[in-house]
């Protein structure tokens, strides 16, 4: 079964060895924090080194997997939505390292608040072919049961997700568990009140949570030095939250990232802030026309240091690269993208009454006689008499 | 039996909800030691701890995304806005997610938030401290929306806000925070949170009002009773939905409609119910409802309030134009 | 007179705007470099630069706060919310702010705010992309709320707006933004602000709509001809203050109404039209007013979007309805 | 007359030598900046120093006087209120210097924004006593025309005004002018999304615009520990606005603070944080019970750092103080206190149909129709026919 292979919380990617962990992130140099060159050179960064000790060949060949994966039904996503399948699809292409790294190094019992785009987050969650397009199709709200995979429905209200994020994680602590929440968002979602209140919060109670942002250097159209002056990490620790700085598109950095962060939340250290600094390789959405204010040669320099051939140059460097099992992988990836076609292909439009369902656990008279009418009114169609 | 303060039967109702159930969480500004600026959670932070009656720092939208997670985390968070005016910087959270979870999510994930909201003018106070936003909350699908008049309502309902597994907002008439009334913590069989209560009966005129005005209401019955006019005093209890069939009820029994909130009158919820009771009673209405509500101003400076905010005179007069009758207003002053 | 889209209008009409007046600015979400994601400020900040045009860091609230700033120094700003959704985090400084610093001043300082809002659904869009806001703003005290259903008052409306010295909510129906029109540049003597227009005469049912469902409304007049039926279609073209005057015209001729809105049922606009107009018409109503509108839940998902949305179908019928006649839906499908 | 003594933009003080002030703040000591300790000793800090060396004793002498006033006005309209004259008052006790010194560092042209606390800065900007008390006696929600003196009407919604300062201070630059604008606001309002989100407006503009925070401790019951992890000063540098930490209750120091972000300002270097660390000696408002909350050493220890007291034994070392001189500004306090009691008294309410005016600039038909039906009403009780 295909499923399997995509599952989360696998084990080779969630153990953090925490006696390794400092107890607060290492100090911040000025450049991202890069355990893998563009070149697929390892280069030694001690302190993140530690706590991805355990990232064997074969376990990197498994991001790298997830990584060719996610791209692949990312492409083929839009590619529905250019047949009119999808109503709309935000695509992640050049961010895989960042939402694979950080998402394979949780636990099945850490929860997921993500913004429209972190589709590969979804995959490491578990989510099926199916579900990552309901949305885009227009069939449904959610994509999934939120509880199914300890994910929440993508949040459309930039910046929301962050107090929930945050909410959800002080439940955690309240509850007397080591769970953590984790909360997705970009570069331009750090302008917003929301963001800011959740760092509030979080450093007032200690929550253990993670402000991952993805700094993919646009918001739409706007260029992150429209948002932000200074990396977006440097807010954070005025806010007495330590941040990271990583190279998003370096995916052994994020995973160590996010599990320095992940270690000290279970630890009861409270919240880390992880900037991951990566490049939105095509539109903002399929909607979007990125030739209007994107510069060509910015875009190339970006290309340059995309986090899957990176990992393929590692891989062969040390002598780990096979050719049958890129081969497995491309196959894989292609049938989970066939799996999301198809299921897209399935999905039935919902039943217009189902239109009154769930807006209260308990239904009201108001509502329930709105439901009636539209029924009796349904029914004139049909044949039917009112 | 116990004779309690509106604020002390709120008090009450939450320490039986936190005792009641681990899950339900207070979170507030101001509402640990020094017990709420009204002091409606005075001693609850001292007898549950800071885990369970939390203060949180100066930020409203911040709270009410904090009760989502908590929510998404399967606590039953009740969040104090301070004052009616603090509620707009966390309407984007309330309107956006705590009344679109569940139904965002097909059902599977509920959001059994309460939202206390000290509203209503009359006490003096300084801008953005007497406001009546319910219509913002009422237009709102997703959320249900209730408001006590007395304190055994507060009492049950702060308690069945809670127990309920939609959001709730319960708006709180502040300037009837400190009268007294008794309530029974027995809940026994108590009215639903959706339901109104006829409590002046009457045969003349319907009268509907919620909050702060239901007193001011059953007084302009009694003043009527003189008159020999009969007005039924309609508390509606729930303002979204409304019970519609308990005024239907009562409009079929009188043919006429006076609706009051101190709210603005555009696109309040007078309007709804005008709208909502000529749709169900065209047939039996001897009179265009009326509305005796605050103007389409901001709320003004607090020498003025009592030309904004409808009093006895002012719904006697509502009551005397749907009767035809001669205002006999001079005559209600001079007596 | 030129041939343009609603989209085109408006560009036209911020460009005029710009030209005429040194003190006004635009600012808003990709507003500059990209025109806008709907492409309205298309070529805006090229020709007069990003001092005028201004990019807006992501924040609703501060472009919204930011614009009072600008206004008390003297500036008429112009602010871009991107989709209606995404005016809730505004909201806060709009009510509390935009809409009363004249009132709390006094009359002092002066608040020519424009707020652009795309509103509206039907695009087959994600959740928050769809929204009929407009209930909420209403209900404002110190707003003035328009919208327009046509290239023409697009373009005289941003003019207006920009050139009236109270905020003014410009709600712009994103799903009839590529409708082509005719559009006179020079204004003439233009309908002012606050005035509703008949649109389409007629004699037995008066049928209010604004925005996107005004062409949905004159498509259904124009089907119910051929039934022998005459609806006289009112576009409000102002939402606050409505033009009651003009609507309460068309019913003492018609004596019935059926008023429209893709906004959710309760508590919308359509509560107000319809509570106004029976006080004002209630001895000549031959029929309760009816509303045509969203249901009462969250925008839904785009493939049952259709069913939320009042269309031509659910027009007929309710204008059926307070005709007290049978339904002749299924005849209308049928033809 | 006494309106002469109070004005605001008085040459003592409105100056900044503007040679000597350097271009960005001087680099952040851990302890806030202190010039004149507790004990009235000046104590060097040459980067500050340069910029108040025009404060000779005549001037420092002109700031005690402001300083002893409002501390006079605020303790009568505490007294009127307790006689239930005013509906409330937020009392400044202990905030003086922190208000005096950067509102007299202000000039004319600038702009200032504030919440409820800042009747000081209100006297300074050139209030006349009357218009201190109307807000809080409820007769007009504005105590005064903006314009005239160059400052917002009090805002209540905590920490709203921080973007209109902004805005103000966009316009400013807009307009070519070098006018500043300044938001005065607490530590409770740094929580604020509002106070974040004009933090990245002014950033990402280079706003000419000053954020004073006055750290008073408290949110009515919260300590600033709830709101902030470290000193809300640390904050600002992470978004590229750079900050001062000055003791709040040194006259000079704020002073120093505040026209070094002033020059800053006008020569275009944008925004500029400070955070004024002092102490709310009273309770949060008149309705409040600060026995409930408050440590009584704890508020002992901060009487002790009183800014009044200090001066007074600087002027005093100096040989500069005159008991005389000390009369005089007793006498001009008691007759501000006497003018603004007399003026309390003389209040008019309003007149009712007042309510319906300055809605909009021009009225409209529904709010019209308002206001004669309720015309009508009224002229029922007067014996008018409707
Ligand atoms: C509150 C809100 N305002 C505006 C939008 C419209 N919008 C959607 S995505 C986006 C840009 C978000 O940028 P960023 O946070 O960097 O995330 P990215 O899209 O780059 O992943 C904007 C402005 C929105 N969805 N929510
Ligand atoms: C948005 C908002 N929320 C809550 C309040 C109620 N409130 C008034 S003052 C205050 C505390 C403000 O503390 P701070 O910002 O430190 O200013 P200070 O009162 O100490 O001067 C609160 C919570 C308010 N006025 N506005
Ligand atoms: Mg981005
Ligand atoms: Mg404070």
């Amino acid at each position: 079964m295909l499923r399997s292979d995509v599952s989360p919380g696998r084990a080779r990617s969630s153990k953090t060895p925490s006696s390794k962990t400092p107890s607060s992130p290492p100090p911040r140099a000025d450049d991202p924090v890069q355990l893998v060159t563009p070149d697929g050179v390892r280069r030694e960064e001690p302190a993140y080194d530690a706590v991805v000790a355990d990232v064997d060949d074969e376990r990197l060949t498994a991001l790298y997997e997830d990584m060719v994966v996610v791209r692949r039904f990312d492409t083929e996503a839009v590619a529905l939505q250019r047949q009119g399948q999808l109503g709309l699809w935000p695509p992640l292409l050049g961010q895989e390292a960042a939402q694979v790294g950080s998402a394979r190094a949780l636990r099945a019992d850490d929860f997921v608040f993500t913004s429209y785009r972190e589709n590969a987050v979804a995959y490491c969650r578990g989510a099926r072919p199916v579900d990552l397009v309901r949305v885009w199709r227009g069939t449904a709200l959610t994509g999934w049961d939120p509880r199914s995979i300890g994910m929440a429905t993508p949040q459309v209200m930039v910046g929301a997700q962050s107090l929930h994020a945050t909410g959800y994680a002080v439940g955690c602590a309240k509850a007397g568990t080591d769970s953590v929440a984790i909360a997705y968002f970009g570069d331009g979602a750090t302008s917003k009140g929301d963001v800011h209140e959740a760092m509030v919060f979080a450093a007032s109670l200690a929550a253990p949570v993670i402000f991952f942002c993805q700094n993919n250097q646009w918001a739409i159209s706007e260029p992150v030095g429209l948002q932000a002056q200074r990396p977006v990490a440097d807010r954070a620790p005025g806010m007495g939250i330590p941040s990271m700085r990583v190279d998003g598109n370096d995916v052994l950095a994020v995973m160590a990232a996010t599990r320095i962060a992940l270690d000290r939340a279970r630890r009861g250290d409270g919240p880390t802030f992880i900037e991951a600094v990566t490049y939105r390789m095509g539109p903002h959405t399929t909607s979007d026309d990125p030739t209007r204010y994107v510069d060509p040669p910015d875009a190339a320099r970006w290309a340059a240091k995309d986090p899957i051939a990176r990992v393929e140059r590692l891989l062969r460097a040390r002598g780990a690269w096979s050719d049958e099992r890129a081969r497995e992988i491309t196959a894989t990836a292609d049938a989970f993208a066939a799996e999301m076609r198809e299921g897209c292909y399935g999905l039935p439009d919902p039943d217009p009454m189902s239109l009154f369902d769930h807006v209260f656990v308990e239904s009201s008279p108001t509502l329930e006689r709105q439901r009636s009418e539209h029924a009796a009114y349904l029914a004139m169609f049909t044949g039917g008499e009112r | 039996m116990t004779t309690m303060t509106m604020v002390g039967a709120l008090n009450s109702g939450l320490r039986r909800a936190l005792d009641d159930d681990d899950t339900v969480v207070l979170l507030g500004e101001d509402i640990g030691r020094l017990g709420g600026v009204f002091r409606v959670t005075d001693g609850l932070q001292r007898d549950f701890g800071p885990d369970r009656v939390m203060d949180a720092p100066l930020a409203e939208a911040g709270m009410m995304g904090l009760a989502v997670g908590l929510a998404y985390r399967g606590f039953r968070p009740v969040v104090e806005i301070q004052f009616d005016g603090f509620v707009y910087p966390a309407l984007d959270q309330l309107v956006t997610q705590v009344a679109r979870v569940h139904y965002r999510t097909g059902g599977a994930v509920r959001m059994p938030v309460t939202v206390r909201v000290p509203f209503g003018g009359g006490i003096g106070a300084v801008e953005h401290h007497s406001e009546s936003p319910e219509a913002y909350f009422a237009h709102t699908p997703g959320l249900r929306v209730v408001t006590c008049a007395n304190p055994q309502d507060a009492h049950t309902m702060i308690r069945q806000a809670i127990a309920c597994d939609d959001p709730v907002v319960l708006l709180e008439p502040k300037r009837r925070y400190w009268v007294k009334g008794e309530v029974d913590e027995d809940l026994g069989d108590p009215l639903p949170l959706g339901r109104a209560r006829v409590v002046v009966p009457g045969s003349d005129v319907t009268l509907a009002a919620y909050g702060p005005l239901v007193v001011t209401a059953r007084d302009a019955a009694l003043a009527a009773q003189d008159e020999g006019l009969s007005i039924e005093v309609v508390d509606l209890r729930s303002l979204s939905p409304v019970d519609l069939d308990t005024l239907e009820a009562s409009v079929r029994k009188t043919g006429r409609l006076v609706v009051t909130h101190e709210a603005q009158r555009s696109g309040g919820l007078g309007a709804e119910i005008a709208a909502s009771i000529v749709e169900r009673c065209f047939d039996v209405l001897k009179a265009a409802p009326l509305r005796v509500t605050g103007f389409d101003v901001p709320y003004p400076a607090a020498k003025v309030e009592d030309h904004f905010l409808p009093d006895l005179d002012r719904l006697l007069d509502a009551v005397d134009q749907v009767m035809g009758r001669a205002s006999s207003l001079t005559g209600w002053r001079a007596s």
